[in-house]
């Protein structure tokens, strides 16, 4: 009988060994003996195309394996030469640029990069490739074509002004890449092939578990860092493993165990609870267009300015800030961030004042029912607001939003569903009356991409039906922002835009929308790009406070 | 014969407690199982037998409590053993012959693995040893074959040949006494004997003391020498089996030996004489029914024909070739063994099925399994009063089912017809407002026939209706069967495997063996003079031939 | 069942749990002044006498939520059992009752929807409904359709072999008086327990909707719902899950009990 | 089992797939949005319907809906499973390096569950002191929802303990907490069937004769009672797949572990069909297949069964 009874005690004793035996595996992912900097990452990247990869995961990958013919400082949002030797020629109208650029760059694979490559890299991003599902860059508009005009000389030339073109080239959406990448079609960006993804950056995509995790290794040639950097030549870690990590408690719990040594998207709550554990919070405006409710006010309730107003004046913004975020999540004072190009403070558009509100639905004929929800003609003042799944506890400010205006007798409902859900509904005025969103770019174009009706159209300006605009003066303004060669009438329009969606309340800006990362302490040199993606080139490991926080 | 090597049960108390609070099983037991003798307990249901047994072997259920008393084994006090000092006594000392083969052996070991089971625990042979010994004991209890059992599964084996395994498996070990639980009651009764004869045979070749187990006073007349009788868990009589069935002095015992069919062969009833009873001498095969028919204008016409009846299911045939006639108002047997297809040629009798070749006729007409108007004619008792009444439902709703689907009363005469017929059954009719699980099964049972009359059917058929039951209770379903003949002139199908009861109450009878009829008559004929083999060994079969023979005086 | 059964403390203890839930879903106010729906004082603060489970991420009071989410959730899981159980044993009573090729094509649908994976399944009648309480609910219900055929079938196949069954004919039953008089009420007790599991079962697989995003939209409050945004702050405000889990687990866990004890009887 | 009859029973599973398969993908097909809408529509794109449209085209997903079914019913008998459209990744790509994840996931969650079934079974039948309280286990672990005990146990075990890392695990630590995760609702049925049978076994006519041939307590139970009373868990096996399956999404989802589980969600978030379809067929082969083997598996188990099959 006790033979019988062996195998399966032997078992549980060994699984119970097992268990034990793996005790106190802990250890800094950066105490082997290459410095290696853990990555957590709430998303695995979708693709690596860069006019697709505004999405986080994908440009935070992007963002350290290429490089980009100019470099735009993260703080001053100033352009500076990277693989360009200088700030480009521009002529007149903002229709031809004419780039200098370095001779000395190879990429991963061992190929040089040369004009012939920056002006295809250019053609493919500036007009895509529908045959290989590739698309251009919302950044790049009127791109017609590109030349070499010498070995170390290419020109762009556009079929109207194109003055954004020039910030355009220093984002991650126009990072250079190999002939050979150029080739692939939608599936060789896609995961599983991102180890073929060959750039000249810094670092070099060496393995991808699918869904899982990325290993970049540091380029040991790397020498052709942007000429406003200190840093130059290779990077200082060795490498960074990007890690999975979808769960918010995961990531938070991944840190303080020192599991991880950097974490993206830290919950306003969590901050302060990282930082009695020691932790960095490291968090970076995004730059652009604020987290922000946009009032779609071609609905017949939200064409009323009062009821616009009325919402405005009935969202204690401090109140929600408080409860639900921190310190790094800055008041906002206009439609675009204070850090934004062009920004105009409009704060006193934004003031909390319920009694106005009140005085000012009263006025425009809505009158409270018995459940405390005003109506007019029969029709309930119910709006429904989308659910801004990327965005920081977007359905948490909904709660507090919906919860505030119930008082003034607004009721708010929450659009509900998945990301594909939100992006088809997003289309119907029928469905979201007003849009929770953000745009994260850092030039003046931004409020362009936010609200043209070429681009997202978050106002839904354009009748799709009738192909008719609600606001065409608006749309105006948008493209004088676009399209002007100059800077300073650029930032006049971007300005006169600011005034009219704060006078005309056609949005209540929330909040100056950041990244946020967890760093540990011994990690030093950690940065955000411009719009908040991480940048690892400069980081170092501090293997003193590495002992220390032992 | 020294009681030192007895086992000796004295003043044995038994309690169990329940949900319902603690529950007397047994009180004051004392009994004696000498070496090579055997003691029989006999008893019905509930009569604390079995637990006695269990006790004797100490493998009572866990809620049972052993409250006084001695089981002494020798010098040793069962009662006072701890379980790990029990597993050395079972087996080695007391082995079990138990109730059921069919559910006693392991389904996933071989019958060798099983047999030579107890060998592995208790003794420290080499397994090429335990396989001859397993071998040696298989072909000892008169296992054909024994090389190739070894190998096979329970499954593999009939009813018999698993109990012959059994016995193997609890001699294997040479106890000096063995507990046998009812070792035969799920047995055909030609395959009963057999084991009896066995289980006789060895306890007088090795000298084993054997406590039987049984509920049949004959089976314990014919192979004890002691007879226990329980009731209610107490003894009611204790003596040598001759002074027990001949000359009982307890009223209980008195009322048993009354009620046992084998044992009443002095008691048949008078069965009314069948006018123009059947004359056939031979097998019906010989000479069909119909055939004769023509011979016997005179005849009135039969209720019920089945002529040439054959049933098929798919390659098996159940039944082949049947043929015998009921005449109103007297009773027809069918008697065989299990498999024999007696229950097939009922149920095609009852309308649920139809044959595959041959008629069934009922008043000359056809039986149509689809008509509901034959419901009203024939209606079927079951076997099992457990499962023929839906649980669901109280005994009234059940009994009103069928007058309200064939009309036959006004709704408000449904109450009072009710009652009557419960009455008719010997219920109170007050019994119409339970459910099932309330009654006792003789209680079902004539619920379930007061269900099958309530329509006033002219053909019954009993599939085996008093089989399941106690003796005294299937004494008193009997006359009232008989009685309720009489009153509303029925006629009568029964199906039985029990010959004593069949010889009790049937005119007419059909013995089948194997799906084939091979004797038809009348019952009394076919009993004083068989004409085949097969009825003949069954005949021998039927236990109480002691009584019967008178040979018990003689044993004094 | 007999009255011992019901004096049992585990059994006691179960019922006054599934009672108090019953309650609670049909009068909340009765267990809570707070307003579950609107924010009082800070967001994440710690159980205290004011507010027994602490407050959530958006400073609303956790224990009337989930007083209030009660509601929600018992009829959720309500709805998810009647679809699976009148459908599945609907279904599962043809295939059983009628054999033949009804019963081989019922049962080839019911193999068809086991092999899809419930959660894919749920989740894609979700979408396809749309968003909501009652629609997840239909949706969890649709993957436990098979399970209850399944057993249904069983039960029906084993009671129309009992003798009863058969003796209704005999007593002139039609074959629906049959099925509905006789089978169906003697098979109900097994699907009845069933039920009772994949009640509790239900509340779960909802709220694992929750997790993934595809349960009630916010702010009703709904368990799964209000564990599922608690988790995030599992390291700083381990009560926002662990104590509404812990709801969760006496509910699910009494009503399984309960089952249990039926199956026992039943047994 | 016969050659008939296998040929037969793996006839009706060949036809159970063609028609899940069809299910689904009608399914799938009546799902307002779909994956092209999930990709291009994204507001960064800034794409217009006319450019989406014309992507429409490009992957064939304008033609009728037949010959989409056919087209991809075509692929999948010939072994070309497509590309995902949301990322543009080879299906099959996805699936191998998706799918040993999940297996390793299922089958650890599945051996360790029959492990704690079998504890449970065992301390339930061995220590009547602690009966009650272990048969209160099963409904303890069946109530618990299963991404709770997953966020649950990575705090306390791997983070507050230390005894596993969650990140930057090897391939077998990476496999502990979830397996431990996954396997606490599958346990429980398990375990609830097991010890219901082992009580129906135990009161078997056999068990008592066992006992009289002088066994001890572990030899019945090992040595009679079990292999009689698996058989009835092994049966549920087959339904508990489905509960893998169901319960793997969960575990990868908090786990971040690539696999299946992880790509049905993506793939649902983003409609994305030709993913969703490959995971249904995956999911439906390796039912029916699991259904397969426990039918072959009983006649080993059971010998009443093989003689059944014989005749």
């Amino acid at each position: 009988m006790k033979k019988r009874a062996m195998p399966l005690s032997s078992i549980v004793l060994a699984l119970l060994l097992g268990v034990t035996a793996c005790g106190n595996v802990t250890q800094h992912a950066s105490e082997a003996e290459d410095d290696i900097v853990t990555y957590l990452e709430p998303n695995f990247f979708k693709t690596l195309y860069p006019p697709s990869a505004g999405f986080y995961a994908n440009g935070g990958v992007l963002n350290q394996v290429t490089d980009r013919l100019l470099y735009q400082d993260p703080e001053t949002l100033e352009l500076s030469p990277w693989i360009a030797t200088k700030l480009p020629e521009v002529n007149e109208d903002a229709t031809e640029y004419t780039f200098d650029i370095r001779t000395d760059v190879t990429y991963s694979d061992g190929s040089p990069l040369t004009a012939e490559n920056v002006v295809k890299n250019f053609d493919l991003y500036g007009k895509g490739d529908k045959s290989r599902k590739l698309t251009s860059s919302e950044q790049i508009t009127n791109y017609d074509h590109g030349e070499v005009v010498d070995e170390d000389t290419v020109r762009f030339f556009f079929s109207e002004p194109a003055p954004g073109f020039a910030q355009a080239t220093s984002s991650f959406n126009a990072g250079l890449l190999s002939d050979a990448t150029l080739d692939k079609d939608t599936t060789g960006f896609a995961p599983g092939k991102a180890t073929e993804i060959i750039g000249s950056g810094p670092f070099v995509i060496e393995d991808e578990q699918m869904n899982s995790s990325l290993t970049m290794k540091a380029r040991e040639d790397y020498d052709w860092a942007p000429a406003e950097s200190e840093h130059q030549g290779r990077a200082y870690i060795d490498g960074i493993k990007y890690v999975l990590a979808a769960e918010e408690s995961v990531r938070t719990g991944g840190l303080v165990s020192g599991q991880g040594d950097i974490a993206r998207q830290i919950e306003a709550p969590v901050e302060k609870h990282l930082q009695e554990q020691g932790l960095t919070i490291s968090s970076h405006s995004t730059n652009g267009v604020t987290n922000q409710l946009a009032f779609r006010f071609r609905d017949p309730r939200l064409s009323d300015i009062r009821v616009r107003q009325a919402i405005i004046a009935g969202i204690d913004r401090d109140e929600i800030l408080e409860t639900l975020f921190s310190d790094s999540y800055p008041k906002a004072n206009s439609v675009l961030s204070s850090s934004a190009l062009g920004y105009q403070d409009m704060s006193q558009y934004y003031v909390y004042d319920p009694d106005k509100a009140q005085r000012l639905l009263d006025e425009a004929g809505w009158v409270r029912g018995e459940d405390g929800i005003r109506s007019k003609d029969g029709q309930r003042l119910t709006l429904n607001i989308n659910e801004a799944l990327p965005q920081p506890r977007s359905r948490e400010v909904i709660t507090k939003v919906q919860e505030q205006l119930a008082r003034i007798g607004i009721e708010i409902t929450l659009n509900p569903g998945d990301q594909a859900a939100q992006d088809a509904d997003s289309k119907d005025i029928n469905k979201v009356q007003i849009r929770h969103t953000m745009v994260g770019r850092a030039d003046y174009d931004v409020l362009k991409s936010h609200l043209h009706s070429d681009n997202r159209d978050s106002l839904l300006n354009l009748d799709e039906e009738t192909g008719e605009l609600g606001d065409p003066e608006l749309e105006k303004l948008l493209e004088q922002i676009a399209s002007s060669p100059r800077e300073e009438d650029r930032a006049e329009a971007s300005a006169k835009a600011q005034r009219m969606m704060a006078e005309k309340a056609y949005a209540l800006p929330l909040f100056e929308e950041p990244q946020v990362y967890g760093v540990q302490p011994y990690l030093e040199g950690f940065e955000e790009e411009s719009i908040g993606r991480p940048n690892f080139y400069n980081v170092r490991i501090n293997h003193d406070r590495l002992e220390e926080s032992q | 014969m020294s009681i030192h090597d007895s086992l000796v049960i004295s003043d044995l108390a038994v309690t169990y407690s329940t949900s319902r609070g603690v529950v007397q099983a047994v009180q004051n037991v004392s009994l004696s199982v000498a070496p090579g003798q055997i003691t029989a307990v006999v008893g019905e249901s509930g009569s604390g037998k079995s637990t006695t047994a269990q006790a004797a072997i100490g493998l009572l259920a866990d809620n049972a409590q052993i409250t006084a008393g001695t089981m002494h084994l020798g010098e040793i006090d069962l009662a006072r053993l701890t379980d790990k000092q029990w597993q050395r006594i079972r087996g080695p000392r007391i082995g079990l012959i138990p109730q059921d083969p069919n559910n006693s052996l392991n389904p996933v070991k071989t019958i060798g693995a099983s047999v030579s089971e107890g060998l592995e625990i208790h003794t420290s042979l080499s397994t090429e040893a335990r396989k001859a010994r397993v071998i040696e004991l298989l072909e000892m209890v008169g296992i054909d074959n024994p090389e190739h059992r070894y190998r096979q599964y329970p499954h593999e084996l009939s009813g018999g040949m698993k109990q012959r395994v059994l016995i193997a498996a609890a001699l294997a070990l040479e106890p000096d006494f063995i507990i046998a639980d009812e070792p035969t009651s799920a047995l055909d009764v030609t395959v009963q004997k057999t084991i009896l004869d066995l289980i006789d045979e060895l306890r007088h070749s090795r000298n084993i003391g054997v406590l039987l187990i049984t509920h049949d006073l004959a089976v314990a007349g014919d192979r004890a020498d002691r007879i226990v009788v329980m009731h209610d868990g107490q003894v009611k009589e204790t003596g040598y089996a001759a002074s027990v069935l001949s000359d009982p002095q307890d009223s209980y015992t008195r009322q048993l030996l009354a009620d046992a069919p084998s044992l009443s062969v002095a008691s048949v009833p008078q069965r009314r004489s069948v006018a123009g009873s059947v004359r056939a001498q031979q097998s019906a095969h010989a000479v069909a029914p119909w055939q004769r028919d023509v011979s016997a204008q005179a005849e009135p016409a039969p209720l019920l024909s089945v002529r040439n009846f054959t049933q098929k299911f798919g390659d098996f045939t159940a039944a082949e070739n049947i043929s015998f006639d009921v005449q109103r108002g007297t009773t027809h047997a069918i008697v065989g063994e299990s498999g024999s297809g007696k229950t097939t040629t009922g149920r095609a009798i009852a309308g649920f099925s139809s044959p595959t070749t041959g008629e069934i006729l009922f008043e000359g007409k056809r039986i149509d399994p689809k008509s509901k108007q034959l419901r009203k004619h024939v209606q079927l008792v079951y076997q099992n009063p457990y499962s023929s009444l839906n649980p669901k439902m109280t005994v009234g709703v059940t009994l009103a089912e069928p007058l309200k689907n064939f009309k036959l009363v006004g709704k408000s005469q449904i109450k009072e017809r009710v009652a009557r017929y419960l009455e008719l059954v010997s219920l109170d009719p007050e019994f119409a407002s339970r459910r099932p699980a309330e009654l006792s099964g003789g209680q079902r049972q004539r619920v379930a026939i007061a269900r099958a009359l309530i329509v006033e059917p002219e053909l019954v058929v009993f599939d085996e209706a008093v089989s399941a039951l106690d003796v005294t209770v299937q004494s008193q379903i009997l006359r009232l069967l008989a009685r309720l003949q009489e009153e509303l002139t029925l006629t009568y199908v029964f199906i039985s495997h029990d010959l004593a009861v069949v010889r009790q109450i049937s005119d007419t009878v059909s013995v089948m063996s194997a799906g084939q009829q091979v004797e038809y008559g009348e019952t009394e004929r076919v009993f004083s003079s068989p004409t085949s083999t097969f009825t003949r060994s069954l005949i021998d079969a039927i236990p109480g031939q002691r009584f019967r023979d008178g040979s018990l005086n003689m044993g004094l | 069942m007999n009255t011992a059964t019901f004096k049992k403390p585990s059994v006691i203890l179960a019922s006054i749990i599934l009672i108090l839930a019953v309650l609670a879903a049909l009068v909340p106010g009765l267990f809570t002044s707070h307003n579950p729906l609107s924010g009082t004082s800070g967001a994440l603060l710690s159980p205290s006498l004011e507010h027994w489970f602490g407050t959530d991420s958006v400073g609303r009071d956790l224990y009337s939520r989930v007083i209030y989410g009660t509601r929600q959730s018992l009829l959720g899981a309500l709805v998810a059992v009647l679809v699976g159980l009148v459908v599945g044993t609907i279904l599962g009573l043809i295939a059983g009752a009628q054999g033949g090729w009804l019963d081989a094509l019922l049962m080839r649908i019911v193999d068809v929807l086991l092999s899809i994976p419930s959660l894919l399944l749920s989740l894609s009648v979700i979408i396809l409904l749309g968003y909501g309480t009652v629609n997840a609910a239909i949706a969890v219900g649709i993957t436990s359709v098979a399970t209850f055929a399944r057993l249904a079938r069983s039960q029906v196949i084993s009671v129309s072999s009992l003798d009863f069954v058969e003796a209704a004919y005999g007593s002139g039953a039609s074959r629906f008086q049959v099925l509905t008089r006789h089978i169906l009420p003697n098979s109900l007790t097994p699907v009845i327990a069933l039920a009772a599991v994949q009640f509790g079962s239900a509340i779960l697989q909802l709220s694992v909707l929750g997790f993934l995003g595809y349960g009630a939209p916010a702010p009703t409050p709904e368990w799964g719902l209000i564990i599922a945004d608690a988790r995030d702050y599992i390291a700083t405000s381990w009560w926002l899950t662990v104590l509404p889990g812990a709801v969760i687990i006496a509910v699910v866990m009494s009503a399984n009990h309960l089952s249990h004890i039926v199956q026992k009887k039943a047994r | 089992m016969t050659a008939r009859q296998l040929w037969l029973r793996i006839g009706q599973a060949l036809l159970v797939l063609l028609a899940t398969y069809t299910l689904a993908f009608i399914l799938l097909s009546a799902l307002p949005s779909d994956a092209i809408m999930a990709r291009y529509a994204s507001p960064d794109l800034g794409l217009s319907s006319d450019e989406i449209n014309a992507i429409r085209a490009e992957y064939g997903a304008d033609k009728p809906l037949i010959v989409q079914y056919f087209t991809s019913l075509f692929g999948f008998l010939t072994g070309n499973f497509g590309y995902s459209v949301q990322t543009g990744a080879s299906i099959a790509s996805m699936v191998a390096e998706a799918l040993p994840g999940t297996l390793a996931l299922a089958i650890s969650a599945f051996v360790l569950a029959c492990i704690w079934a079998l504890l449970i079974a065992v301390a339930a039948s061995f220590s009547r002191g602690l009966r009650g309280f272990v048969l209160g286990l099963p409904s303890l672990m069946v109530s618990l929802p299963s991404f709770w005990i997953g966020i649950i146990l990575i705090q306390l075990v791997s983070f507050k303990l230390g005894w596993v890392p969650v990140i930057g695990a090897s391939p077998v630590q990476s496999l502990i907490l979830p397996a431990l995760t996954l396997s606490i609702p599958i346990a429980a049925p398990l375990a609830q069937v097991l010890v219901r049978s082992i009580e129906d076994v135990e009161r078997q006519p056999f068990i008592s004769v066992v006992k009289a041939r002088g066994a001890s307590r572990s030899r019945i139970f090992f040595g009679n009672v079990l292999r009689n009373a698996i058989l009835p868990a092994l049966t549920i096996a087959g339904v508990l797949f489905g509960e893998l399956v169901g319960g793997a999404v969960v575990t990868e989802a908090v786990f971040g572990r690539a696999g299946i589980g992880q790509m049905t969600v993506n793939a649902v978030a983003n409609r994305d069909t030709p993913v969703l379809m490959a995971v249904v067929v995956i999911a439906a082969t390796l039912y029916v297949l699991i259904n397969l083997l426990v039918d072959l598996l009983h006649p080993v188990l059971d010998p009443r069964v093989r003689r059944k099959e014989r005749a």
